[in-house]
């Protein structure tokens, strides 16, 4: 297991170069090379700047599935939770069985995705060891099961149906998986924004209020834009698009609004960046166009492309800013000391 | 060791590691003791919560200043003359213990008339010859001595480990003439007091860098640890004994405690701080030229002593212990030669190689640089990067006919033929060097049995827990096989030469699986028994000097009194007591704090109730207390030897120091030492500075500088190497990396050779923390990490700056973590007594940036030899 | 959310480490006595430039973390009399929270509470989802890349034969203390007033107590603000965030359930 | 049959006993049943190796096969305590890249060659035999000498004594080697 350095001038230089590179970020999350030597001179431990302003905390170890999954989840939930409300409200049966198939597709994916993350991934049975309340990833991962299995049993169920013409007991079994599929699908869709927030990172736990909230917009921004995609133009899905992306305006706006060194990496850098193009495309972007855009297809599309690139963006953005606040040590040696926490521990 | 066996009679730690709990005060100088002895360090702790305060002297801010009430930074090479302060601000603030040093010490004994101080000839003794280049020491003896035997002084052959001349001073004498009101202006109390005048807080501060208060806070601190109720000890090191002044360095140290009754006492006594598992026992039973076990002499061929008889004559001493050398010879030479050591042939006393000259590490590897050594072997131990200026080591190695080297891994020394410096440079390539090389794969520590005598000299037995992997065999092995065979051919060839190769007793019996021998009958045979009937010797006391008894080393005897593992008291591990007695053997007779007799006044009763050791008991008529006592048990305190009374019955009651002829501490040594009775401060042999004391004696005029190409030094002064250089240990490796640089869990928790400088160094060179950093002596040249701090203080010496550059010597080409060899930059140099180099205090030069790659570092330093040294 | 958090439960003998920084001569036994016993790989061989830390944090194969504090030493006075920390050496290690983040956050179960009080993460259960490591208030737990997390197991092995933990075992100066919790505590408070006492007026205890971490079982006694040493000033389990974060989900929920069905009943109701 | 199957599964025995999944419900097989590795092995006292404090070592080792080693606490010196290069002696004696067979490199050659030990053992004695003939010396003017002067020894204070005391046996009383050392010196 050891690696063996042997300081060759080659090697050097490339050590060199990683060291500036962490003077300057701080950090360089690379195997072998710590952000360690770096910044040159080094600051001697103060309260201020921590011990050697090397990180508390340790970076999310999660690879690029996890943001994929977020996103991917999160939609296929919303599209249940649609699929359900349009079939109670007795709308278009072929609305019904689109969102049903939408969602059915999400649930196959998003199980590869989460166990391809997983550093032994032969073991992805043990998160059903147990079921831990308190644990967002316990939580989500029976939430995830119980999802993939109801939506995939609807969508199938749904299938049956019309081959045989139309049979009760099967539309019965079906809407009970609708049903079923429509209530993990919204914890789908919100979970992912309670595990980020329920976290030690500042960026995130800072909005652990917020994340669950905006998440939920961004899926139902996506789900809709997913169905429409399909070749839908429903006025409700419309006006659904329009509620999404109003509410992602908000979180937008709070987001900007409010200051503080820990949510700086929610605003500067690649972090910032994709966070930012998410909130435009999701929000301001996919609500202009379903605006003026009227009764037109394309522009509905469009805002549907929109929410969903938006929604991406925003996923990726939020995990990636996870990683630049875990190495900021600032926020996690003083935090607390003016805020007490809402809610405390139950 | 002759530090201490020249002031105490015995050159070993005088007192335990567990004894610091009991001290007042500690001074740890000359070492890091909390990075290179941090288990032994424990009890400086344990003495600091029972309040203690503990001192660091050390040119650097290290982990063990850290846990310092008290750090100040000196001049690496100084150490003579702080020591001197201290000394001199005992005997000028009255400071002393005066009962104890009236009676224990030498102080009151006069000198001869013709004896002059350095204070007035201008650096040396009396006695000293320029074109010798050696002293005369007649003129240092006490006052109506006689030198005894022929010309007076030392062979230049001989070296200070043996008891030299033993005791010449005292022979004829009984008693001495003693002043006890140390009033004479010719006591050795009141020539100690002149020779030190000038060794003042100025001196100090100016000298070593040392602000005179904190000396004075230091000095007071210290000295307060003395009398009846208190106590203070010394740690040191080798940031002592590596100096060209090493050996006078821990004199100074053994006659500040002997002023301040600090010798035998709890909490008391000089701890030496070895650095190896069996360091100290390596000179009891020594891998060593000049001395063989129980620090008998060899005979020297120039001390004329060519029969038994003039060995003995000349070696041994009519009073004190070493009376009694005949005893442990002869017996010695029956443990080597057996039944073929006869009377009628002095026990083979011929058979043992002469000492015609100076057969130390230094100087046989010089011999080997000038092709005059066929083969070596090297046991345990890596030259290659570990030894002083191992550059030009590694070329002498090039013309040897073959080597030998046993160790666990490959060392550099056995791959030195093709992935050395000097080659990688072009200076030697594979196909030029004619070496024939053996690796020997080596056993563990864990995969044989045998003892170690640590720091405190005790002896530890170690059980063998599983067998060696593959080949790997133990150095016993390996001698034993090779005996064999040797003795075998020996008896086919009856030439003189192989008389006492075929005589050599060598019948040890081996055990499964690999015929090892069996190392417990090797530790009987050096413990001694009856040759009549084989029947082991209780202790030395047994042992005759008429060939009844064989001994492989006297001041081991007792170890194995019995026959049977049970009766190994190496290997006895149920302590008893606070001093651990039941645990292990300590040398002599399990006596575990030296000159103990000391802890009690002369008449018997302890010096204090808080301080006592061992005291009369009046009742039993013997000594007793919480140690062995170091003293005949039944002699009591108003003993009083009749005239002409030899050995121990002329040692009186109330003299601790009984391996001395007259049983008294040597504040004044008049034989077994080279340069001079009393400690002088000389500039180490590469300095920036000027002898502040002795402008015309600048170095230390007995010691050897070896120059030659490949060793040079550099000139006084000189602008190429304007810095003080100085080497250490890290508490993450051990010497030169052998036994470290190749376990991932140490070679990650110090990955890198690193310079430390303080940040006016770095600002002057513009050299930058994290970067690189060239560093040259007049011997060679090597790169290392750059770590600014301010714990390597730059010092104002004689109103200039003088900057420090420190380099821990751990790294080497091979390994997991690998890098310059910096012991590549210490000069081949000798303390005149030990010839121990000098590689605590040199001169160097640091340049921002990498050396040069391949044959180009050689070319920079040769320019830069090129270069005139003008005026720093 | 269960009534009450995972850790509060009454226990037999808790035990604990309480590392005295004033104590520690920096020679890293702990590290090496942990690496041996644990057999975790070396982790890299990177020079630091950072005094003498060249393994820099806890991470998953380093457990027992020695710190060096580095500032101005004073000449004539030894670090240990100085009034500034001069030199000051820290021994750090999991925390075993008594609400630990990690354990609460584990959806497989594979970190438990032991009968010791430690937290102990099972090597044959942890499938490696990583969110321990996002969920460590004190950055403790580390994934290993493609395999599972690791961090110290408070030697739990060694305590159930009633071993002491090995670091504790090596430490040469006592300064890694092991035993039964509250004594420990106890023993800390005294250490305190003696420093005090002695002059050594910057020395504390660290053992956040009154945040929801409610105190931690590996605590430390430093000198200097603990910041020094990364040492946060109030650590918070990350879930006291859960009742925010999931009220707020599930009003998200609830909005856009009554959105759509709002929205399919009005906007296309035929 | 079946109920023990189920029982083996955390789940129900945390609905079972109403726990929330983070004590002893959450256990596995082999952390009930976790022992430490030195458990049943055999134990050797021993000595730290490094510097000359002299830890006591407890060796423990199975089957021929070291299994750990740490302080001994009954050791009046180190009280069971050891530093970092103690506590890595396990290491030390079991790292791979620990030598195993005799290497041999002849003169002039550009590569090592892995040789037997006897045959390794025979060459050396002719090594030293051949040596000593060329370079002994009996008497100088007429006074013995009895000196090898060819050959030089370096080594000791890592041996034991009982090792160092064969080396000066063989080396000088019996070859008439003078050229012997170590790093011992004050």
């Amino acid at each position: 297991m050891t690696r063996e350095r042997i300081p060759d001038d080659a090697s050097e230089q490339a050590l060199d170069e990683l060291r500036r590179e962490a003077g300057a970020r701080g950090a360089v999350p690379r195997d072998g090379i710590r952000p360690a030597g770096a910044p040159f001179p080094m600051p001697s431990p103060s309260a201020e700047t921590g011990y050697y302003g090397l990180p508390v905390l340790k970076e999310p170890t999660w690879t690029w599935e996890v943001p994929i999954y977020f996103f991917v989840g999160g939609a296929a939930g919303a599209c249940a939770a649609l699929s359900a409300a349009a079939r109670w409200t007795g709308a278009d049966a072929a609305l019904v069985r689109k969102a049903r198939w939408i969602a059915a597709a999400g649930a196959a994916l998003s199980p590869p995705l989460l166990i391809s993350d997983l550093g032994r991934p032969e073991r992805f049975l043990n998160m059903l060891r147990v079921a831990k309340i308190r644990s967002p990833m316990s939580v989500g991962a029976w939430t995830l099961v119980a999802f993939s299995t109801s939506a995939s049993a609807a969508a199938f169920a749904d299938l049956v149906d019309r081959r045989l013409g139309g049979s009760v007991p099967v539309r019965v079994l079906a809407d009970a998986a609708g049903a079923l599929s429509a209530v993990t699908g919204l914890g789908m869709a919100t979970y992912t924004g309670v595990l980020l927030g329920a976290t030690a990172i500042p960026a995130w736990y800072e909005n652990a209020a917020v994340l669950p909230a905006h998440f939920a917009a961004s899926a139902l921004g996506s789900a809709v834009g997913l169905i429409e995609l399909s070749g839908r133009s429903d006025r409700a899905l419309n006006a659904l698009g329009l509620a999404a992306a109003a509410a992602e305006i908000v979180v937008g706006a709070s987001l900007e609004t409010r200051r503080g060194r820990s949510l700086e990496p929610l605003k500067t850098g690649r972090a910032g960046a994709l966070i930012r193009a998410g909130g435009v495309l999701s929000g301001p972007l996919a609500f202009g166009l379903r605006l003026f855009g009227g009764r037109s297809i394309t522009m509905r599309r469009a805002a549907g492309l929109a929410a969903l690139a938006g929604s991406l963006c925003t996923r990726i953005g939020w995990v990636a800013a996870g990683h630049v606040s875990a190495r900021d040590p600032i926020p996690v040696l003083n935090a607390g000391e003016d805020r007490d926490v809402e809610g405390g521990n139950d | 060791m002759p530090g201490l066996g020249t002031s105490f009679g015995r050159g070993g730690a005088t007192t335990s590691q567990q004894d610091l709990a009991n001290a007042d005060a500690i001074l740890i100088m000359g070492s890091s003791m909390a990075e290179n002895h941090p288990v032994g360090f424990q009890w400086v702790v344990e003495a600091k919560k029972r309040g203690a305060k503990v001192i660091h002297v050390d040119p650097r801010f290290t982990r063990t200043s850290a846990m310092a009430d008290h750090w100040v930074p000196l001049r690496a090479g100084s150490d003579i003359v702080f020591l001197g302060g201290l000394i001199r601000y005992v005997l000028e603030n009255g400071r002393e213990f005066r009962e104890y040093v009236v009676r224990y010490t030498n102080a009151p004994t006069l000198l001869r008339e013709d004896f002059r101080d350095t204070e007035d000839l201008g650096g040396v003794f009396s006695g000293w010859d320029d074109e010798a280049g050696k002293y005369s020491p007649e003129s240092w003896l006490y006052e109506g001595a006689k030198p005894k035997g022929g010309e007076p002084g030392h062979e230049p052959s001989g070296s200070g480990h043996a008891k030299e001349r033993g005791g010449e001073s005292q022979d004829d004498l009984n008693p001495s003439p003693r002043d006890e009101s140390l009033e004479n202006p010719r006591c050795v109390f009141q020539t100690l007091k002149r020779h030190f005048a000038r060794y003042t807080p100025e001196l100090v501060e100016e000298a070593c860098g040392v602000s005179k208060e904190a000396f004075l806070r230091i000095a007071d601190v210290f000295s307060s640890a003395s009398g009846p109720e208190k106590t203070a000890a010394i740690c040191y090191a080798v940031g002592w004994t590596q100096h060209s002044t090493g050996a006078q360095i821990i004199r100074a140290a053994a006659i500040l405690q002997l002023l301040l009754g600090n010798i035998g006492r709890p909490g008391g006594g000089i701890l030496a701080l070895r650095g190896h598992a069996s360091i100290q026992g390596s000179t009891d039973i020594p891998t060593l030229y000049d001395i063989l076990p129980g620090y008998l002499p060899m005979p020297l061929f120039d001390a004329k002593v060519d029969t038994l008889a003039e060995y003995i004559e000349r070696n041994g001493a009519k009073k004190g212990w070493w009376n009694n050398i005949d005893k442990y010879i002869v017996s010695l030479l029956k443990a080597y030669y057996g039944d073929r050591a006869t009377a009628a042939n002095e026990f083979g006393y011929g058979w043992l190689p002469r000492v015609t000259g100076d057969h130390s590490h230094q100087a046989y590897w010089i011999e080997m640089a000038d092709g005059k050594i066929e083969g070596l072997f090297v046991m345990g131990q890596n030259p290659a990067v570990g030894a002083p200026n191992s550059r030009f080591g590694r070329k002498a190695m090039a013309k040897l006919k073959w080597l030998v080297v046993r160790d666990l891994v490959e060392v550099e020394t056995a791959s030195f033929w093709y992935d050395s410096p000097e080659v990688a440079r072009g200076e030697l390539s594979p196909g030029e060097i004619g070496t024939e090389v053996f690796l020997f794969p080596a056993a563990g520590h864990a995969e044989k049995a045998g003892c170690f005598t640590n720091t405190q000299r005790l002896l530890q037995w170690r059980e063998k827990a599983v067998d060696p992997p593959g080949d790997a065999r133990s150095e016993a092995w390996f001698i034993h096989h090779l005996a064999r065979r040797l003795k075998a051919r020996a008896k086919l060839d009856p030439s003189p030469r192989n008389a006492p190769l075929e005589a050599l007793a060598w019948e040890y019996p081996t055990l499964a699986p690999h015929h090892e021998p069996d190392i417990e009958t090797v530790l009987q045979e050096i413990n001694g028994w009856r040759v009549a009937d084989r029947f082991l010797v209780k202790d030395f006391t047994e042992l005759a000097a008429d060939g009844s008894t064989a001994c492989g080393c006297w001041i081991y005897s007792g170890v194995f009194p019995e026959p049977g593992h049970d009766n190994n008291k190496a290997a006895k591990r149920a302590p008893e007591d606070f001093y651990g007695r039941g645990w292990g053997y300590a040398w002599p007779l399990d006596r575990r704090i030296l000159y103990n007799r000391a802890s009690a006044r002369p008449d018997g009763k302890p010096w204090s109730e808080r301080k006592k050791l061992v005291w009369w008991d009046d009742g039993a008529r013997r000594w007793t207390g919480n140690d062995e006592p170091d003293f005949t048990k039944s002699k009591p305190p108003d003993y009083r030897p009749a005239a002409n009374a030899q050995g121990d019955a002329a040692i009186p009651g109330d003299a601790p120091f009984f391996m001395h002829p007259d049983g008294m501490g040597w504040i004044w040594v008049s034989s077994g030492l080279k340069d001079g009775p009393l400690p002088t401060h000389y500039e180490p042999l590469e300095s920036p500075v000027a002898n502040a004391l002795y402008p015309k004696r600048q170095k230390n005029p007995a010691a050897a500088t070896l120059e030659r190409p490949g060793n040079r030094y550099a000139a006084f002064p000189d602008r190429r190497f304007p810095h003080v250089m100085t080497t250490y240990r890290l508490t993450e490796h051990h010497t030169a990396g052998g036994m470290s640089r190749t376990l991932s869990h140490l070679a990650e928790l110090q990955p890198e050779l690193f310079c430390e400088i303080s940040p006016d160094l770095a600002r002057e060179a513009s050299i930058v923390h994290g970067g690189w950093a060239t560093i040259t002596t007049a011997r060679g040249i090597v790169e290392a990490r750059v770590l600014v701090t301010a714990r390597m203080p730059s010092l104002t010496i004689a109103g200039q700056i003088v900057h420090q550059v420190g380099l821990p010597y751990h790294w080497g080409s091979r390994g997991l973590v690998t890098g310059d060899a910096v012991n590549d930059l210490i000069a081949f140099s000798q303390e005149p007594n030990v010839r121990i180099m000098e590689s605590k205090a040199l001169e160097c030069r640091i340049e921002p940036g990498r050396r040069p790659r391949r044959a180009g570092a050689v070319e920079k330093l040769e320019r830069l030899m090129e270069e005139p040294a003008g005026n720093a | 959310m269960s009534a009450e958090p995972a850790s509060a439960r009454v226990r037999p003998r808790i035990t604990g480490f309480f590392t005295d920084s004033t104590l520690c001569i920096g020679c890293k036994a702990c590290e090496v006595a942990c690496k041996e016993w644990n057999e975790i790989p070396s982790d890299g061989f990177v020079w630091s430039g950072l005094s003498y830390d060249n393994t820099v944090s806890l991470g998953h194969s380093t457990w027992r973390h020695v710190k060096f504090v580095e500032r101005l030493p004073v000449h004539g006075a030894g670090g240990f009399s100085s009034p500034d920390v001069s030199w000051e050496f820290s021994s750090d290690v999991c925390k075993h929270c008594e609400v630990a983040g990690c354990l609460e956050a584990c959806p497989t179960g594979s970190i438990v509470r032991t009968e010791f009080g430690g937290v102990y993460i099972q090597p044959d259960v942890c499938n490696g989802c990583g969110y321990c490591v996002v969920s460590c208030p004190f950055g403790v737990v580390d994934r290993r890349p493609h395999d599972r997390a690791f961090k110290c197991t408070f030697c739990y092995d060694r305590q159930k034969a009633g071993m002491v933990p090995a670091c504790a075992k090596a430490c040469p100066t006592e300064s890694i203390r092991f035993g039964e919790l509250e004594v420990l505590r106890r023993e800390a408070a005294a250490r305190l007033v003696e420093l005090r006492a002695g002059g050594v007026e910057d020395a504390v205890v660290y053992d956040p107590r009154d945040t929801s971490v409610g105190g931690i079982h590996a605590f430390f006694l430093v000198r200097g603000d603990p910041k020094m040493y990364n040492l946060p000033e109030r650590p918070e389990v990350p879930t006291v965030r859960l009742r925010p974060a999931w009220r707020s989900a599930g009003a998200a929920a609830a909005a856009i359930l009554t959105a759509a069905i709002g929205a399919f009943l009005f906007a296309d109701g035929k | 049959m079946i109920r023990e199957a189920l029982l083996r599964w955390p789940l129900i025995r945390q609905i079972l006993e109403g726990k929330d999944g983070t004590g002893p419900e959450a256990m596995s097989e082999r952390t009930r049943t976790l022992r430490p590795k030195t458990d049943g092995a055999q134990v050797a006292r021993s000595v730290c190796p490094y510097c000359a404090v002299g830890c006591g070592q407890l060796v423990f080792h199975r089957g021929n096969r070291l299994v750990s080693i740490e302080g001994d606490p009954e050791s009046p010196i180190s009280r069971g305590r050891l530093c970092p290069k103690g506590s890595a002696s396990f290491e030390l004696l079991t790292h791979t890249q620990r030598l195993q067979k005799v290497k041999y490199r002849a003169p002039f050659a550009k590569e090592w060659a892995v040789i037997d030990l006897e045959t390794a053992m025979d060459m050396v004695a002719e090594r030293v035999w051949e040596s000593r003939e060329r370079t002994f010396q009996e008497t100088r003017d007429g006074r013995p000498v009895m000196q090898c002067r060819g050959i030089a020894h370096l080594g000791g204070a890592t041996l034991d004594n009982e090792e160092n005391y064969l080396i000066k046996k063989l080396f000088t009383a019996g070859l008439g080697m003078v050229a012997v050392s170590n790093q011992a010196r004050i």
